[in-house]
């Protein structure tokens, strides 16, 4: 047995690492914690979009998190926190100088190419990526405008994390910004024709803003949430039903046209749990 | 760990005449050479990092797999129903050749709604391999993942009843020279009994376990979590009834075993092998990250330098008493 | 997390007629009342922390139980091999007075080395009892641990099979008129048919489930930990497990449910009620402290008063979808 | 149903009680750490032998862990715990204000009452509950000798967690104190032929005690390990082999008179893992 034989010519470039790095910063917004890791070798890979699957601490079973990248910057890279279970809960209370297991960066991120124009829609922690897409168009001279949701004034802590220059905020309650959502907001604010949507957040964010592209006649993309296993295309366990079938938010995604998402695409509607996105991202709606 | 001048342990082993460099192989449906090489890159990969290559379940259709949710975590452990999503043997085949570089023997896990399926499933491997297929890997044998719902007989799996698990073995073994191996489901009164059925019908070697079947319900509408509602427990959650059904099997057969079920360190794969197993697999552990089956290797080689042991022999089936 | 005004939820249910003030019993061979009482004081069963009271099981002849090492821990769980230690049914008897301050009904869990034994066993209690024994507690009904190895089938458990069950079941019933359990075994391969057998013999309530069986090696030897060798595996690991097991059951029968299996906080008490079970016992989770039942049974509030719901049958069967 | 009928008699005074207590001092010798809690109300029901269950912290299922009262003063208790395996390593890593749900005092500790002169006989974190006992003893004007046994220098750093005015040490290797072990100290030491011998440690220790107390003529005591579940009484999980038959470490235990110990005690010999004290103290020695 020759146990260096090469893998095919397709698949003699990393495109994602793993390792541990070391928290350098951390910052709090009310209950949320942006962890800043010193991670060279994922920040020299890194497209805004993507995510990383961090390992909890401890010597337990438990599946890795899946974590959008917030930012990167030079050697290191950011991650924006919500406490929501019990994994998560551990991570933001995180400090300088511990270190977590990371592996990444994964899956397919905005494609940012041929934007000419951004609008970015979020709710809740779905916001988390928006930092890099901002700072990557913005270096290209793009325009970007960014309307975010959250419920209440807490969860608008999370807009503190964030150097955006046209950013708007709603809130469910009114507490903080437009009294409303982040789609309502961003149909107002718009962004002109050309603009492309990019959404990120729960399961009745996207259908809204999905439904109102199509009126409205926008392109664009979401970023999508599922339970993961491996993070990288093996196990087939992160699927969310499209147009073209079951595909895997982990490798397919996280990011999927918007038009990939609507109705009619599931291969197996009859089961139980099956059903189109929004329905696809039903594991967020589950927590 | 290791003392200045001691020898180096010997970790191979040889299963059903199968020699392997060392013991652990992947659980079936969690670990994609493909994708590995893909994302991190050949050096994950080189050397490779299992003994041998299962790839997962192929079905004689194409299967689309249940509907998401799939899978989530338990304590210790976590639940999945895939519903071996797979494109059908004839894709699988024509893809075979991108297997090429994986220089560890193939063993050709197989799945189907009907005993006849996995026949038909075997009959075309064993003809395209010997159809000479250019740059495909070594094909060394077969696993029958007999765990799957058996339309025929109302959705009973293959793997409950010692009858049929007979029937469907003697029948593969018929097709095929190649190493046949039966993977066996924990879900069964007596594994001992469907076990020796599958011994007695010509298989060379047993898998044990498969998945515990399982429900998960979502914390807040507290209906089933999973699309499919019931699925597949595994992990360290369930290590003592994997290493149980290992135990039994080894005291009561010679069947060579390959053992897996919450393996998740060194001394867990030694566990394994002391209470009979020849070879193991990690499945759930895979997800920790790409560098569990290497840290589980060393540390297995750690684990006999530390006890003074020269190989896995040393160890076999010291739990069976 | 009341609100103000928000009317407090209530527990209460009712297990094939008898009423109990919420729905957590403790799983037998996991608490002690008189030992709580003893070590923690009066204040630790008053009020007491569970609606009814199952002691540990009681066998024909005094056993003096398995050699130890009798119990470690797992992933999540622990596995036990008590071997049912016990003092014999004269001597439990002789001593049920002491349970006289116990002030919920108590449930009699029986056990036996051969169908005979379960019988006789129940027949002395009723004689005892028709006999007005002074300062009894109130004996409510009987539970019948099917999962002990039967000598007369070469051990294995009448729980295993249905046809076995439901003979033992239909003979203790003609014995006595209070509640029936029969408390069922995990490790069989159709849960149901054995719970269909209990039913239709006459069982007023099915418990699911007991422990599941399983192997710890001692890591230094690795040779069998456990004195028994095998085990039963308990906890939070096994709940996926039970759970499936429950809601198996649950939808396939009408019998009233009480569900076990690594019960360890509110939540999972609305798990196992959403997947139909009347009421839950609690095992392992007492070994985490005597204060364990009473926080679950405030999480069980808590959880009910956080969704609004006025009770438990709001939930019932939720999940059977 | 009236639920508050009170229990018999004889269990209407709790002798144990459970709560959360405070870290406020921590102490190393070495790898070890003695951990002091402030815990009134266990200090006021303590007595020298007896032991705690202590929670392991997180919300991960994990059986409580078994440690002896090392000492006990005004409304303070003390553990010394030894890193074995994960949990005591948890344990060993505890800081100043955490808190530790714990369970206590428990068991029968030594029946000090007749003791007329004391020999201490320790092996490992055996010596553990003995800072307690010579306390009491000394407190009585008891003569107390203590020989303390360790594998070597470095777990010999435990010594240094005593106060005893008559402490001797031995070592496997040599490299503290004498050659040798604790029992062929305590032999060499004596105490006279009125002292109680008083003894802790692994079964081998345990074993040679038994059979030097028997041929010199020495009544004595010995406090056994057993893995426990409930801790009281309830599970019978933890029972060693005794001339009684199977006796419960937990609330037989876990001292036991020496004599008891003898064989011909198990009552299912010819079962695996049967067999008599030290066999008794099997679960020790498996670790
Ligand atoms: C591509 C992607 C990017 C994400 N980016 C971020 C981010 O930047 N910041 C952030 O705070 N959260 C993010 N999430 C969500 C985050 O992964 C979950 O909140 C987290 O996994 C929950 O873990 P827990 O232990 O707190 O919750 P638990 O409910 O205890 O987790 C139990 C199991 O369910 C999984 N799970 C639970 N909720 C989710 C969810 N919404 N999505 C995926 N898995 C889930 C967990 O990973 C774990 O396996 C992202 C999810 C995905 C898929
Ligand atoms: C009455 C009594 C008093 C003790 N006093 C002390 C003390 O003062 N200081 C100290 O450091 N240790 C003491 N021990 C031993 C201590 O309980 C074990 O070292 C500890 O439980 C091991 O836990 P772990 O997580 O480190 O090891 P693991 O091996 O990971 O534990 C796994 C399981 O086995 C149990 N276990 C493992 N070894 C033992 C053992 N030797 N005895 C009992 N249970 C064990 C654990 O409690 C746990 O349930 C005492 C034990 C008993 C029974
Ligand atoms: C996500 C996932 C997918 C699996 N897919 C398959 C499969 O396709 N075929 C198969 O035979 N077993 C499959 N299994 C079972 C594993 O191969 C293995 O038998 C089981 O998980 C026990 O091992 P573990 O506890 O190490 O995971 C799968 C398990 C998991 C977790
Ligand atoms: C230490 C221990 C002793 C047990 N003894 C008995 C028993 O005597 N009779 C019985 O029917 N079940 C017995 N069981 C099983 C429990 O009652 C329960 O069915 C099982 O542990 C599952 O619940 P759990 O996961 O909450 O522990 C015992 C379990 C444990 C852990
Ligand atoms: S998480 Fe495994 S394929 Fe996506
Ligand atoms: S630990 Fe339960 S009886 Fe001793």
């Amino acid at each position: 047995m020759n146990s260096t034989a090469p893998p095919p010519a397709e698949q003699t470039c990393a495109t994602a690492t793993s390792g541990h790095y070391r928290v350098i910063e951390r910052r709090s917004f009310g209950p949320y914690a942006l962890l800043t890791l010193l991670a060279p070798d994922i920040a020299a890979l890194a497209a805004p979009g993507q995510f990383v699957m961090v390992a909890l601490p401890g010597t337990q079973f438990r599946l890795r998190r899946p974590l959008s990248l917030h930012s990167v910057g030079g050697e290191r890279v950011r991650l924006l926190v919500e406490p929501r279970g019990e994994g998560t809960r551990e991570l933001v209370e995180l400090g300088v100088a511990d270190t977590l297991a990371v592996a990444g960066p994964l899956g397919h991120g905005f494609p940012l190419e041929r934007v000419r124009a951004a609008l970015l829609v979020a709710g809740g922690i779905g916001v988390a990526p928006f930092q890099f897409v901002a700072d990557v168009l913005r270096a290209r001279g793009v325009p970007v405008t960014a309307t975010f949701g959250f419920r209440d004034e807490g969860q608008a802590r999370l807009a503190g994390a964030f150097e955006i220059d046209h950013l708007w905020v709603a809130t469910d309650d009114g507490s903080v910004g437009r009294h409303g959502t982040a789609v309502e907001l961003a149909r107002e604010v718009g962004a002109g024709p050309q603009a492309s949507v990019l959404a990120c957040g729960p399961a009745p964010l996207l259908d809204a803003v999905r439904t109102w592209a199509s009126t409205a006649g926008l392109s664009g993309y979401a970023s999508l949430e599922a339970h993961m296993a491996c993070g990288s295309g093996a196990c087939h366990g992160c699927v969310v039903p499209t147009r073209e079938g079951y595909l895997r938010v982990c490798v397919d995604g996280p990011v999927f046209a918007l038009d990939l998402l609507g109705s009619g695409a599931s291969t197996d509607a009859s089961a139980p749990g099956a059903g189109l996105a929004p329905d696809g991202a039903k594991p967020q709606a589950a927590q | 760990m290791t003392q200045p001048g001691a020898p180096v342990p010997d970790l191979a082993v040889t299963l059903a005449g199968l020699r392997l460099e060392h013991p652990v192989l992947n659980a079936s449906g969690t670990f994609d050479a493909l994708e590995t090489a893909r994302h991190y890159g050949p050096e994950a990969l080189a050397p490779f990092p299992f003994s041998a290559y299962v790839p997962k379940t192929v079905t004689l259709e194409r299967r689309d797999g249940n509907p998401p949710p799939r899978l989530t975590e338990t304590a210790a452990g976590m639940i999945n129903a895939v519903g071996l999503q797979n494109p059908g043997i004839e894709a699988y085949l024509d893809d075979l050749p991108l297997l090429a570089f994986v220089p560890v023997p193939v063993l050709v896990n197989i799945g189907g709604r009907r005993p006849g399926d996995y026949l038909e499933v075997l009959r075309r491997v064993e003809e395209r391999l010997a159809a000479g297929a250019a740059g495909s890997p070594q094909v060394a044998g077969y696993e029958l993942n007999v765990s799957c719902p058996n339309v025929g007989r109302g959705g009973l799996a293959v793997g409950t009843e010692p009858g049929e698990t007979e029937k469907l073995t003697a029948a593969a073994r018929a097709l095929t020279k190649r190493l046949l191996i039966v993977k066996l489901t924990p879900n069964v009164t007596d594994v001992v009994a469907v076990a020796r059925a599958a011994a007695e019908a010509g298989a060379d070697a047993l898998s044990l376990v498969n998945t515990v079947r399982a429900l998960v319900l979502d914390p807040q509408t507290l209906t089933p979590f999973l699309g499919n509602r019931t699925g597949g427990l595994s992990g360290p959650a369930i290590k003592p009834v994997a290493l149980r059904m290992v135990w039994e099997v080894a005291g009561a057969l010679d069947a060579p075993i390959i053992g897996m079920g919450g393996i998740a360190c060194g001394r867990d794969v030694l566990e394994f092998v002391a209470c009979g197993a020849t070879a193991v697999a990690v499945g759930a552990a895979n997800f920790s990250g790409p560098d569990a089956p290497r840290r589980i290797v060393a540390e297995l080689r750690a684990e006999l330098v530390g006890r003074g042991l020269p190989d896995l022999a040393a160890v076999r089936g010291r739990a069976l008493v």
